[in-house]
Formats: structure tokens, sequence, C-alpha cells
């Protein structure tokens, strides 16, 4: 028998982190920048006068003046590539133009109501990670017919439509209980309800994603291992199931909290919460374009740099994202 | 193959009920949803009017039986577009070569930059409001979730050991893909949009709550919803049943897809 | 002649004869995202709650709005009725009105107008400064007229009821002429709108924005803070002088602060008022009124916004309408009582008439609106809509009688559009296809201007019978440089034309009111209106507030003489 | 009972330190009990190794023992003691003091019984925390001694790690010094060198004989006599839930009375000669091919290459995935004469798939050439080399992963029957399927049935039959046992060996286990 003896030179391995972070985001740059294009193109796709769409649409009945002013500011009578270059580079300087149904220059508009959507949003998050965590644990640690429980009540909760769901918790805790203010402005006890629409759907989310993963955890070997060291099966739940529970439901945070945003438009509309939500969906209806791509594209910028975020947060709480690359 | 549990059965009980409804919804409720009757409006559910009756008499639970079609068809429709879009470019990503891959990857994720109802919003804004933008723009918003899903999905086949070893076998491109890729990734597929439908009724009966869908007075879930929103204090029943119809088929849809997928994987 | 304001001009000598409501040509209004001009309130304030005990000062109001929030709390901009809501609590003007439509002082004490009509002098109110310390006299009513008229300030409706004003000179520090084209007898109509009020001259030198952001006034109360999207808060100008000459004895404003909220949804909007989130609420829903009724807590102010009644037009100047045979049949195929009547509560009241039940010159019919399937459907075949096809819609040369009915959601209440939808499947009966197509205003706006409509609802309101001339006199077709047109159902009839212009500058109020009479008989009997009910304007409010009323120059409420009892 | 009580019980000493009488384990639902009545006793310093195939029931029981016998498991016993301590009816809390602090346990994946997400030392730490009152500080210099005396080199580097910066050798380690920690006086070893490198599950085993030298009663569970021979004192045999055997290890491996036991010991691939049956008897023959029929072999033989497969000078920079860093080969150069095996070994990532998939021509080496049969081979377009792909087959690991899902065994077959160009008739296919299914020793009444519903050993015979079905000269065997239970193991063997020789196969056999691959190859390739 013989032996033929190969080897292999095995150097330190490259991709660190920080290269990882300028990759991660060089491409939040590139995503950036091809939604804003797409937006431009997307908007030269509205029939008739791209002038008049800026003012409303045909029924805004916009002076010839106005049209005209129109024009000039967006260099609609340039050629495209040089109206294309003029809107990116005041994109870059947050010049979304004026919102025509406010009369106010629409980076001023987010400016002004992004801070209380983001509280919202912010908050609803924590909410629905607690909820989350709680029915999660709770139907790990309470056998089966809790687990089937749970496992319902996170489907209803994530078919329940955030305007519906909003409804009825203001019919049952401030027209019948009289226990919270049914609008919400920017008290904190107004804040309870709209927060409690937005967690609950996404809780189920959450949890469903958590349950599983707080499951597979907990039958994983290494759980088991942890029980023949005489870990409690409470210790088990919080020393390595909620990790690996924690960890799908952190990268999922960025996605949810996009949802909230949008989730946002009919909750700060049902409670008469001033917030960027509400702002797009008057725009909307208002066709309110410059407002309206403003607003998503300020959304959009948002929702990128914080799922950038929950990409970091992840790679810290999984040390395999940094080292079993390799394995 | 194991007996169907209740967690199994119920949905598919309901989801029955929701299809009669949507295919022939006389032998429900024979009645005609658009029926007024004004002077019998605003009734609380009794036993002429189980569900009881909105602002113009109408029967709500006529109206409910026959908004299934509509509305189910909102949520198939854009979930069908989605998909549609999805497995364009996620079969494009996944069996394309590297550069068209690249490139509709990065597509993707710049729909994805756009998160929930944003993109649907945008294209409402440009395209203008009503039930045949809304069902594009629902779609359109899901699309992009999955692209990357089938994109994963067609990869993960295309990797797997049995095209793999069709391959070692000598067979072509184009028998792989026949014979191997395409039947294994719509498999999984179709589960992803049983659990993809639920979503996207709730999505097209928010837009028709916000008035960017179907108008009212048709019997569409969510249009039912809107025009019953002013009276919520005072006649409950007329939002509670059409919220209602919207949880069920939503939730249902869901548990179906999530109890398909779990006889897909043990199998 | 001069005219003191106790002894009534001509105008108003022939409206207090015909009615307790005041009749005059007033400036013309946007009234929410309605063209409307307004007319004082047939309903006495609800206010006088026993008066036992006294007011007591302090305390912060809420009231929560159900109109659009302004661009601008400037009125001079633009000039809409939301903006005259929440101006009416900052803004005075120089006459008011009192509650039997009578011109009284405000910020001028007396006035008068000049032999050939072409000049008007008016007296101002001594030692009134604006809340920023600028006194009020001849020149900051000059700065006024000059702001509103200039067109960089983009003022609507303040710029058309200063019409016939070519110029203002100030006589003395206390005396002001205005200069007009032509004489104008709605000149004090108009003046007492908020959309001409008095504002700061410093203040309106300001940049555009910072005026609208915070205008300053002579009002009961100053804007301190206006939170977007989310609520205006105003707080209580202690050097408050200047009450209308109607106002309620006493030492008001007594409020500390009001906190004027947004809340678009009607629903939550009452929420809040049960919850005693809110102290009063406007833009209240008829269901809620039938709440509030059982709920000791709440008040009601009913203050119909006059004018023209609510009245669905129909287009005469296309296809099918262009047939007077099909209009009736129409008209006669909608059933609009029963609707009403459960839509509303008994709330509202059916109109037959083409002006507001508080006009004394309107002219009812209701025989002309029987509803009468039967009849609809005789007519209807007489005009050659025999066939029907498989929907049951009657057919003509292959063409479905199909009724396109375009319908702002801004401007519609939900019960509105709800008695839109119960006349769709109502004439349906007789065969119409009637295509309702709910909408933004802006779409509205553009499906109007290209006369793709058959049916519309546009509730546009003008002081007096001389809406009538607005309304249906024949240059109403040809759209105003902004595009709208006021004539929508598109009546020509120079017979009509020469009735109304004759109207309009009669003086004889006999002769004036027969002219209106023939004139609106000549509407109703060509059914080119179907009249539905008078504009509603409610307003429900917590039991604790007190001394609240409506302005009966616009019907705004006004807190100027509130107090909180709790 | 209190720790310090459970160990002045445990200093008695004379008693045996486990003492099993009648243990029975069912599990709900199943039909026969798991563990069926069994009785057993491990003294101190003892090494018992309970020795079986999967679903003997072995872990069942050493799970007994640690009150862990999973879900749904009635557990009935006459005495079930450990350290004089009964189980039966103890406390889930009186369960958890003593587990860790009494017995230990080492888990059977080594390589996934770590929480990745969690530090060696606080891995290592979990039972010094739970079962001592040590401080902190203490603590930790107890880890670090834990971690040196289970022979891991720079423990201080080590804590700060996790389990994903580890080889799988070193994992096994940090689970013994973590079951270590709180010095029980009995330790499980559950298959603790599965997946395991020969070399590194010496080390290890010689580890745990360590412990009962040292006074520790040992359990030590394995499906392999043999490689357990070097460290038991003992050895139990079981079969189907029940011990059948028993005795001194010698006595046992020398002489074994149960036929069981000597198909055991028979089927273990190690120190067999090549080309030796590891079964025979009746269910050997059943499960070999009958005798070839057709007319392949009678055919004239062309003029043959000397070389199945000839590697020069191989080198693959990155593998396929992500890490861009890693050359995967490096110069590798080898001859596979035609007829022969070719044992490719190494350590995992050591390259050896990687070299498979070469040879399969599904990844192309950034330098050299392999040559197939004489002719090019990994230089070849895949164009031209499709219709030289009958030549070369493949058999993996994992079987059921290369089915399709939806397929049938009669579906896999005829696929693989059908060319590309010339596909048989139906009938035609319908008789290749049952012949091949026939030379892998398997009935023709399977092939309606899906791949998930067959054994390990049948799937990987459909595999192998596919394999065959395109008549290839040579195979490419990439880890073709390691997932099946001894038995099978030697009958797959012995299938492969019978098809070498009747059909002059060449075989690239990649395999981790180093018996295997001396009973399999004639020549071997070792990647480092």
């Amino acid at each position: 028998m013989t032996i033929v003896a190969a080897s292999r030179v095995s150097p330190r391995r490259g991709g660190t982190g920080v290269r990882w972070l300028i990759g991660r985001l060089g491409g939040l740059l590139f995503v950036l920048w091809a939604a804003a294009t797409l937006t431009f193109f997307a908007l030269r796709l509205i029939p008739g006068d791209p002038a008049e769409a800026l003012l409303g649409g045909p029924g805004s009945q916009a002076s010839d003046e106005a049209l005209a002013a129109a024009r000039e500011e967006y260099g609609l009578n340039q050629p495209l590539w040089m109206q294309y270059l003029a809107q990116m580079g005041r994109y870059l300087l947050l010049d979304f133009g004026t919102s025509y149904s406010l009369r106010e220059p629409v980076s001023s508009v987010i400016a002004e109501q992004f801070p209380g959507t983001l509280l919202l949003a912010s908050l609803a998050l924590a909410l629905a990670w607690v909820l989350a965590i709680t029915v999660a644990v709770w139907s790990a640690r309470s056998g089966r017919i809790a687990g089937a429980l749970g496992s319902a009540l996170e489907v209803v909760a994530v078919a329940l439509p955030h305007f519906w769901l909003a409804t009825s918790l203001v019919l049952l805790f401030s027209t019948t209980l009289g226990w919270l203010p049914p609008i919400s402005g920017r008290s904190p006890s107004g804040l309870v309800l709209p927060v409690i629409t937005l967690a609950i759907p996404l809780a189920g989310f959450l949890g469903q994603v958590m349950r599983e993963s707080l499951l597979n955890a907990l039958s994983s070997p290494f759980a088991q291992s942890a029980r023949t060291r005489g870990e409690t099966a409470t210790g088990v739940i919080w020393r390595h199931g909620l990790r690996h529970a924690a960890l799908p439901a952190i990268g999922l945070s960025g996605w949810a909290f996009g949802t909230l945003v949008s989730g946002a438009v009919v909750v700060e509309t049902v409670f008469a919460r001033p917030g960027l939500g509400r702002t797009l969906l008057s725009a909307v209806q208002a066709r309110d374009i410059p407002l309206v791509t403003g607003t998503v594209l300020v959304v959009a910028l948002a929702y990128s740099l914080v799922t950038t975020l929950t990409d970091v947060l992840d790679r810290i709480a999984d040390p395999r994202l940094r080292t079993e690359a390799n394995a | 193959m194991k007996r169907p549990s209740v967690v199994e059965t119920a949905p598919v009980v309901v989801l029955a009920f929701f299809v009669v409804s949507a295919v022939a919804p006389n032998l429900i409720a024979p009645g005609d949803p658009l029926a007024i009757d004004p002077l019998a409006s605003f009734q609380a559910p009794s036993a002429g009017h189980p569900l009881g009756t909105d602002e113009s008499g109408r029967d709500i639970l006529t109206r409910i039986v026959h908004g299934a079609a509509p509305s189910l068809l909102i949520g198939v429709l854009a979930t069908a577009i989605g998909v549609g879009l999805g497995l364009v470019l996620g079969i494009v990503g996944g069996l394309g070569p590297r550069w068209l891959d690249t490139t509709s990857t990065r597509f993707v994720e710049v729909l994805f930059a756009f998160p929930g109802l944003l993109l649907a919003l945008l294209f409402i804004a440009i395209a203008g409001p009503g039930p045949v933008t809304s069902t594009i723009a629902v779609g359109l918003a899901t699309a992009p979730g999955y692209a990357r899903l089938v994109r994963s999905q067609v990869l993960s086949v295309r990797r797997s050991g049995y095209v793999e070893a069709a391959l070692v076998l000598g067979h072509g491109w184009w028998r792989r893909l026949l014979r191997h890729i395409l039947p294994n990734v719509t498999a999984t597929l179709f589960v992803l949009v049983t659990l993809g439908v639920g979503q996207s009724i709730v999505w097209a009966s928010s837009l028709s709550y916000l008035g960017l869908g179907v108008s009212p007075p048709a019997a569409e879930w969510g249009a039912m919803l809107n025009s019953g929103r002013t009276y919520v204090a005072s006649f409950w029943w007329m939002t509670f049943f059409p919220g209602l119809a919207i949880v069920l088929s939503a939730a249902a849809t869901t548990l179906l897809g999530r109890s398909l997928q779990s006889r897909v994987r043990s199998s | 002649m001069a005219i003191r304001p106790s002894s009534p001009s001509r105008t108003a000598t022939s409206r207090t004869k015909t009615s307790r409501t005041a009749a005059t040509r007033a400036g013309l209004a946007i009234s929410g995202l309605t063209l409307t001009a307004l007319i004082l309130s047939g309903c006495a304030p609800a206010a006088d709650n026993g008066g036992s005990s006294d007011p007591v000062a302090g305390g912060t109001l809420t009231y929560a709005t159900g109109d659009a929030e302004p661009t601008c709390l400037d009125p001079h901009v633009g000039g809409n009725y939301p903006q005259a809501l929440v101006a009416t609590q900052y803004l005075e003007s120089l006459v008011s009105l009192d509650a039997s439509g009578a011109v009284i002082p405000w910020l001028a004490t007396e006035w008068s107008e000049a032999e050939d009509g072409l000049s008007w002098d008016f007296t101002l109110r001594d030692n009134v400064t604006f809340t920023d310390g600028e006194p009020l006299n001849a020149a900051a009513v000059q700065a006024n007229v000059a702001h509103v008229q200039d067109p960089a300030t983009g003022s609507s409706t303040g710029y058309l009821a200063l019409g016939k004003v070519t110029g203002v000179e100030a006589v003395s520090d206390t005396v002001v002429r205005f200069t007009l084209s032509a004489p104008d007898s709605a000149l004090l109509e108009s003046l007492s709108q908020p959309w001409v009020a008095m504002q700061s001259p410093a203040a309106l030198e300001r940049a555009k924005e910072v005026n609208c952001e915070s205008p300053v006034g002579t009002g009961p109360f100053v804007v301190t803070e206006w939170d977007r999207q989310n609520s205006i808060t105003l707080e209580r100008n202690d050097d408050y002088t200047s009450p209308p000459a109607d106002a309620a004895d006493g030492d008001g404003p007594y409020l500390d602060s009001i906190v004027w909220r947004f809340v678009p949804d009607s629903a939550t909007r009452y929420a809040a008022l049960a919850s005693g989130e809110v102290d009063v609420i406007d833009n209240a829903q008829p269901d809620a009124l039938v709440a509030a009724d059982d709920d000791d807590s709440l008040e009601e102010l009913d203050a119909p916004r006059p004018g023209a009644s609510n009245r669905l037009e129909l287009n005469s100047g296309i296809a099918p309408f262009n047939d007077v045979a099909v209009r009736e049949a129409f008209i006669r195929a909608a059933n609009v009582n029963d609707g009403i009547t459960s839509l509303f509560f008994g709330t509202a009241e059916r109109s037959y008439s083409a002006l507001s039940s508080v006009e004394p010159l309107g002219v009812s019919d209701p025989d002309l609106f029987d509803f009468d399937l039967e009849k609809s459907n005789e007519l209807l075949d007489a005009a050659g809509w025999t066939e029907r096809d498989a929907d049951g819609y009657r057919v003509k040369d292959g063409e479905r009688l199909t009724v396109t009915f375009p319908v702002s959601t801004n401007q519609s209440i939900p019960a509105e559009q709800s008695l839109f939808e119960q006349i769709q499947a109502t004439t349906k009966e007789a065969g119409f296809d009637v295509v309702l197509e709910p909408g933004d205003l802006s779409t509205w706006y553009a499906t109007l201007a290209a006369n793709e409509y058959n049916v519309v609802s546009a509730p546009y309101t003008k002081v007096g019978p001389d809406v009538l001339r607005i309304l249906y006199h024949s240059d109403g077709i040809t759209p105003a440089p902004s595009g709208y047109f006021a004539n929508l159902a598109q009546v020509n009839l120079p017979e009509l034309d020469t009735l109304l212009t004759e109207a309009s500058e009669v003086s004889d109020a006999e002769q004036r009111s027969q002219l209106y009479a023939d004139a609106q008989q000549i509407v109703l009997d060509g059914f080119y209106i179907l009249p539905l009910y008078d504009q509603q304007n409610h307003y429900l409010y917590n039991t604790a507030v007190e001394g609240l009323r409506a302005m009966p120059t616009v019907s705004t409420p006004t807190l100027a003489e509130a107090w909180l009892d709790r | 009972m209190s720790v310090e009580a459970i160990y002045s019980a445990a200093r008695v000493g004379a008693a045996p330190l486990v003492r099993i009488d009648g243990l029975t384990v069912r599990f709900a639902g199943a039909d026969s009990p798991a563990v069926d009545n069994i009785t057993l006793t491990i003294a101190a310093g003892e090494c018992l190794a309970l020795v079986g195939e999967s679903g003997s029931g072995k872990s069942v029981t050493a799970r007994s023992l640690v009150g862990l016998a999973g879900a749904g498991a009635q557990v009935s016993a006459d005495t079930l003691e450990v350290n004089g301590l009964s189980l039966l009816g103890l406390s889930e809390r009186r369960l958890e003091r003593m587990r860790g602090a009494v017995v230990g346990s080492i888990s059977q994946d080594a390589l996934v019984s770590l929480d990745p997400l969690r530090l060696i030392g606080r891995e290592v730490d979990d039972a010094l925390r739970l079962h001592t009152r040590l401080s902190p500080t203490d603590r930790r210099a107890r880890v670090l001694q834990l971690l040196t005396q289970s022979g891991i080199p720079d423990p201080e580097t080590r804590v700060g790690q996790r389990s994903g910066e580890l080889s799988g050798g070193l994992r096994q380690r940090v689970l013994i010094a973590a079951a270590l920690a709180a010095g029980p006086r009995i330790l499980i070893a559950d298959e603790p060198t599965t997946a395991l490198d020969s070399q590194v599950r010496d080390g290890v085993l010689r580890l745990i004989a360590d412990q009962a030298t040292a006074g520790t009663a040992v359990l030590l569970i394995s499906h392999d006599l043999t490689a357990v021979a070097a460290i038991a004192d003992r050895v139990a045999v079981m079969k189907d839930g029940r011990i059948v055997e028993e005795g001194d290890t010698s006595a046992v491996l020398h002489n074994p009375q149960h036929p069981y036991t000597r198909q055991l010991l028979a089927a273990s691939p190690a120190n067999k000669p090549r080309h030796q049956l590891l079964l025979s008897g009746p269910t050997a023959r059943e499960s070999l091919p009958s005798t070839r029929t057709g007319d392949r072999t009678a055919s004239a033989p062309e003029p043959r290459p000397a070389l199945a497969l000839e590697a020069t000078d191989l080198s693959v920079a990155f593998s396929s995935g992500r890490d861009r860093s890693r050359p995967v080969l490096q110069n590798v150069s080898f001859a596979l004469p035609v007829g022969t095996t070719l044992g490719l070994v190494g350590p995992s990532g050591s390259g050896k798939t990687t070299l498979a998939r070469i040879a399969l021509g599904l990844q192309q080496p950034d330098s050299g050439e392999l040559r197939l049969l004489g002719k090019p081979w990994s230089s070849t377009p895949e164009k031209l080399r499709r219709a030289d792909r009958a030549l070369i087959g493949a058999i993996y690991q994992d079987p059921l992963g290369s089915f399709d899902p939806r397929s049938t065994v009669r579906a896999i077959l005829a696929d693989a029957v059908q060319r590309d160009g010339a596909s048989p008739s139906r009938a035609g296919r319908t008789t290749r399927v049952t012949e091949l299914l026939d030379s892998v020793g398997l009935a023709s009444n399977i092939a309606e049935r899906r791949p998930h519903s067959l054994s390990g050993g049948q799937r990987q015979r459909v595999a192998i039959a596919r394999a065959l079905a395109a008549e290839p000269r040579v195979l490419i065997l990439d880890e073709p046992v390691s997932a099946l239970d001894v038995t099978i193991q030697a009958q797959i063997l012995d299938l492969l060996d019978a098809l070498q020789r009747d059909r002059g196969l060449s075989y690239l056999f990649i395999s981790h286990d180093t018996d295997v691959i001396a009973h399999m190859s004639d020549s071997v390739l070792r990647l480092d």
C-alpha cells in the first residue's frame, strides 16, 4: 500500500469586520442611488405634463405661471440626463422640492414629522419584542397545548389588519372603558394605543420566528448537553435558548421597522397622531408627488440604515457569521 | 400520513367556506349584496340579519359572502403578480449567468429599500388609486420578497445533491431544469404563496380602507370597513364582521400554508 | 348718505321685512374645500344654559376639528372655511352681523356711504391695538386691503370680496375711506368675513411663511404654537378690548388657552369628545349627533351653513341629461327621502328647493321630486330608452344609460356618500347605471373640468338668492380663470339669464323676490337639480363649556365668551 | 438530599456506583420498549462499554441514568441507582442537582453539543456555577485547570473563544472538561468519537480511559465493538433493547457467544485484509448481487488505458463558497490504476470533497490537470465532457439528498437509464430497472417506493444502482458508508467490493474512517 501525501498551506483568513462593513455601506449607497434613480424614472411614467403632476395633477388647476415656475425649478425643459443629474444633486442635499399641498419644503415637513413616527415605531418594536419573547418563552415552557395556543395567537395576530385592530382598541379602551385617549397627539398616554396596535401584529410575526428558533435551540444537542450538566429547564431557555431565538429576530427587526413605518400610515390616521405615515397618506391622496417621493426616499434611507445596523448587530450577536464562513 | 389535527382542519373549513362564498355566493347567501333597504338600516344582528345591516340596510352577511370573491381575488391576484415577478427575478437570478444574478439581486435589493406598503403607496401616487392599481401595488410590494425566496430556493435546488447527480449522469441543462429544478421550486413555492396570500389580503384591504383601493358600495371587505368606520362607535357590527372575515381568511391561509410546509418538510 | 349702524340700509330694511335672516350679497368664500359664502345662521346660539352661574376665568379648552388643516393661518392667503374657523379666534373684522342679520359695529364704530355709492368712510374704534402692540388705525386698514389685493399674497376669497375696491386712503388716523369702481351694496357683508379680517401691518410685513405661522390680530386669542398635523395652541389676549357689538357683557375672554386639534377621523373625533379628551368638535356626524342626544354630558350647536341647499346637479350639457325627460326620469327614480331619514337620523330635513331653508326667497316644490318609479319608467320608454340589457340597465342605440357621478370624498361626508349609493341603487330599478367615482378633490376637479360627469354634488353657496345667478346663469358655464365653473348643471336658458341679471340689479324687494321665484321655478321645472338637504354644520360640545356661540356672519364658532364650568 | 450528602454516600465505596436492575423504557406510541428489562452495574474505576447499533436502546439507557430519557418516555426499573441514590421518583429539581455533580455526560455530537453563541469558558463553568460555591475567580482558575487536564493547548485563549473557532477534537475535549467540572463519580460518554478523525478519536478515548483509571465509573457507549476494545474493562452488547451478551472485554472480543456479537465483530472492517468479505452466511448471500447476466462482459475488451484517473499538480486556490482566502488543494498528484481503489483520507476541510468534485467534472482546478481513462477530463469544456460523463459515476454520503424528493425509486433509476439522445423503450427501461435493482441486491418490488421510506442501507444501494445505470468505469465514492451502522456498512462494502471485481471498476474512495480505507484501498492518498 502506497501513501501519497499532499500538503496544503493555510494562511490567515482575510475578510475582516471592517472590510465587511465597508462593503455593506457601499451596498447601502448603491441601493439608495438606485432607489432615487428608480423614483426619478417612475415619475416620468406619469402620463401628461410632469410639471402639472408636480403641482397635483390635472385637477390642480395650476396657473400657467405656476407651471412655468415648476418647469424652471425642476429643469423640465432641459434634456432628461440633465434633469436626472440635477435631481440627484438635489437629493444629495436632501432637497426634495416643495410640497404643494402643504406649501412647505418637503425636507422641513419630513424633519418635523419623522421624529414622532420614529418614536412610535421604536416603541412598537420594543413592545413587539417583549410580547414575542413572553409568548415564545411561555409556550416553550408550558408544553404542547400552550405551544399550539401560542402558535394560533401568533397567526391571528399577524392576520390582524392595523385599521381593524386600531378601531377595536379604541372601542374597547376609549369608548367603553375610558382608560386611554382615543386620539394620540403628542402626549405619552396617547402613545399607548397606537404602540399596541402596531406591536401586536409584529409581535405575532417575531413570535413565530422566535418560538421556532427557540424550540430548535432547546431541542439541539447543546441544550441537551447543558441539561446533563445540571442546568434547569428555565436556565437553558435563558442562557441558551433566548440568544438563539433572538438572532433571527434581530435580523428581522430592520425589516420590521420598515413595516412599522408603513403601518404608521394607518395608525397615525386613525389616532390623529402627527407623523410621517399620515403625511404620506395625505400626500398620496392629494397626489402631492414631491412630498410622496421625498417621504418615500427618506424612509428608504432610514430603513436601509436600520437594516445595516441590524446586520451589524447580527454579526456582533452571532460569532458564527464572523468566524464560520470558512467552516 | 398522520391524521389531520384541529389546527390543520380548522383553516381548511374556514377557507372552504370562503371559497364556496367566492365561487357560488348564492348558495350561502342568496341575496343581492347591493340591494338597499334604507328603512332597515343600522340593524343590529338578529335572526333576519345574522350579522346586522349597514347604513343603507344592506345585509352584512350577504355582503361578506359576496365580498369573498373580490376580497380574496385581490389578495390572490396581488400574490400572483408578486410571485410572477418574483419568479422571473428569482429564476433569472438563480439560473442565469453570474452578472445577471448580480444585477437582478441588486434590483431586488433596491425594491427592498421600500419597505411594506411604501412601494405600493408610491405606485398609487403615480398611477392613481383604484382597485386595479391597488392590486398591482400590493403585487409590486410583495414581489421583492418572493424574488428573494425564489432565488434562494432555485439556488438550493440547483446546488442540491439530486441536480448535481443528474449532472454527473450526463443529463443536459434543459433536462435538469425541466425535470428537477422547476418542479421542485414550484412545490415549495406553492407553500410560500399560501403563506403570502394572507398578507396580501390584509394589505389590499388596508388600501381599500384608506380609500385607495376598491370603493364603496362594492361588497369588498376593506371597502365595507371603510364605510363602516364612521359608525364604529354606534354600530360595531358594521366594522367588526368584515374585519373578522379578513382576519379569518388571512389567518386560515397562513395556517394552511404552515401545515403544508410542515408536511412538505416531514416527508 | 351717512348711515348709522342703527339705521338699516335699504337692503337691510327689505331684509328685516322679509325674514329674520339676512339675505344680501356677500363675498365669495371657499368653504372647507368648497366655494361658499355664508350668511348668518338662523339658529340662536345654544350657549345659554340657564345662565345661572357666573363665568369662571381660566382653563384650557380643546377643540377638535374635522376640517382640513390649513396650510396657512392667515385667512387672507387663499381663504377657506378651515381658516375661517380658527381665525375667528384671533382675528377680527371691521363689521359684524347680529342674530337678525343686521350689520353691527366691530372694529369700525360707524360708517357711511357716499351719495354716488362709489366711496365709503369707516370710523375705527379707539385704543385698539394688535397683539404685537401695533395700533389699529387707518394705515393699518390700508395695509390690510393692500395685502389682500397683492397678487403675491395669493388671496382668493378675500380678493373677490374686495373686488370693487379700487383704493383705500386715510382720511385721518381713525377714519379710512374705501373707493369703489361701482356701487357695492354687499361691501359691509363682505367686510364682515374673516377672510378680510384686520391684521397687524407690521406682522404683514414679515415673510409670507412667518405670517402664515403666526398671524397677528386684535382678537381674543393669540396664536402661540402650530404643531403641524397635530394642533394649534392659542393663548388668551389679556389686553382684549374689541368684542363685536352683539357680544355678551362680561370681561372675557375667560379661557387661558385653546388647543385646536386636527382629528380628521370622525369616529375618533366623537370618541375623543365622549371620553372628555376634547371639549368641542365640529363636523359631527349624524350618528354621533344621535349618540350625543343620549349623553347628558354633551350638547349640540346646530348652525347650518346658509345659502344654497345641498343638491345634485344634472349636467344638461351632454347626453343623456340633455333630454329633460331623462332628467325627470332620474329624479323620479331616486328615492331620497328614506335615505335621508335613515342616514341622518332626523338631523337633516329633506329640501325641495335650490336654496337653503333659511333663505326667505327659496321656492320649494315637493311635487316635482316625488319618488315615482312608474312615471320614471314611462318617461324613459317615451324617450327611446326602451331596451334593457342583461344587467337590467336601459340601452338605446347600443348605448347603455350610464350616469357618471364623480364624488369628492373630501366634500361629501360618509352619510352623504351612502345616500349617493342609495340613489345609485334606486335609480337602477329604472334602468340607470350610475357609476360612482369617489376621488380626491384634484381628480374631482379634473373630471368636472373635462366635462366628463352627468351628475355632481357641488355645494356652492353664496349669501342670498344671488347665488342663483352664479349657479344657473349661462355665464357660469364658461370656466373662470381658475378652471372652475359654477353652472355645473350647464343650464343655458336666455330667459333665465335675463331674470337673474335683472334680479341682481333691481332694488324693489317685491319685484326682486318675484324675479328670483320665477327663476327658481324654471330651474326646478327643468329638472336640472335634485335638492337633498341644507348644508349641515353641527357642533358638539361638553356641557362644561359655557358661552359658546356661532358667529352670525359665517357660522364659525367663537370662543371669545366661552368658559369652562368644571 | 444535598450535594454534600450525595458525596458522602459515594464515599461509602464498595457498592457499584451505577446499579441498574430491570430497567424498561417505553415511548408513547411505540410497539416495543426501547429498553427492555436490562440489568447493569458499574463499579468505581471501571469502564463499561455498551455496544450496539442504532435503535438498540443504548443511548436511552444512558439518558435514563440522568433522568433525561426523553419526552413521553415511561421509565420503570427495580433498581436505578447512581452513587447509591435512587433515581426512581426523584423530583426534577433533585435530578438537576444530581446531573453534572454526580453523573457527568459527554454527548454524541461533539461538533454541535457546545452552544455556538457562548464562550467556551462559560460552557465549562456551567457545572461549577450550578454545583459548587466557588467564587468566580476560583471558578475561572478551575476552568483553566480543567481545560489543561483535558489536553487543550493554550486554555487562556480558548476560554474566550466559541465552539466555531475550535476543531472537532478540541470541542469534544471541551465537552469532557465541562462534564468533569464538578467532579462527578460517574461519567457517561455517548458515542464520544463519532464524526472525529481517527487520530483525534484515539486521543479522546485515551482521555476517557484516564478517568476510569482515576476512579470514575465510566459508561462508554459505541456502535463499534472494536473501537472500544482498547479502553473498556467490560462490554455489554445490546440489540433491540436487550443485552444479548456481557462480559470482560477480551472474553467478548475473542470468544463471542451470541451470534449477534459475532456478526458485529465480523462487520468491522478493522484489520480485515483487502477483498475479504465482511459478512458471510445467509444474510450476506441475500444482500449480494446475483451473478451477472447479459453479454457486456462477453464483449471484446477494448484496449484499456492503464490509469483510470491521473492527477497532475492539481491546485484549487479558493473553495467555491464564501471563503476567499484559503487554498483548498495545492499541487496534488495521484494515479488510480484501472480496477483498483485509491483511498482518500484527511481531516475535514482538507479538500477531499473538492478533489472528488474535480474528478466528477463539477469544478475546475485552478491549475494542474486530471485525466480520465487516459483522456483529458478536467480541462475539457462541459459540452464535450458530457459525452464521456457515463464513464464516471458518484455515490454520496447522503443518498437521500441526491434523489429528487418527488421521485420513486423506479423514476430515479429510469431517469438515469434514459440517456440523452438514445432513450430505450418503456419496456426496455422497466427491464433495466429490475436488472439494476438486482445487481445491488434489492428486490424489484422496491421500485415503487420513495427513497425516504427506505432504510439507510437500501438507499445507498439505490444510489449505487443509479451510478451503475450508465455503465461507468470509474466511481467516486464520497463517504459512502459513514452514515451507516456497522452491519449495513459491511454489506455495502462487500457489495462495492463484489461490483469492483465483477466489473473491473476503479474507485476513488473517500472516508474519514481509516479502518474502512485500509480495508478497501489498494493505495491511499492522504490530504492534510
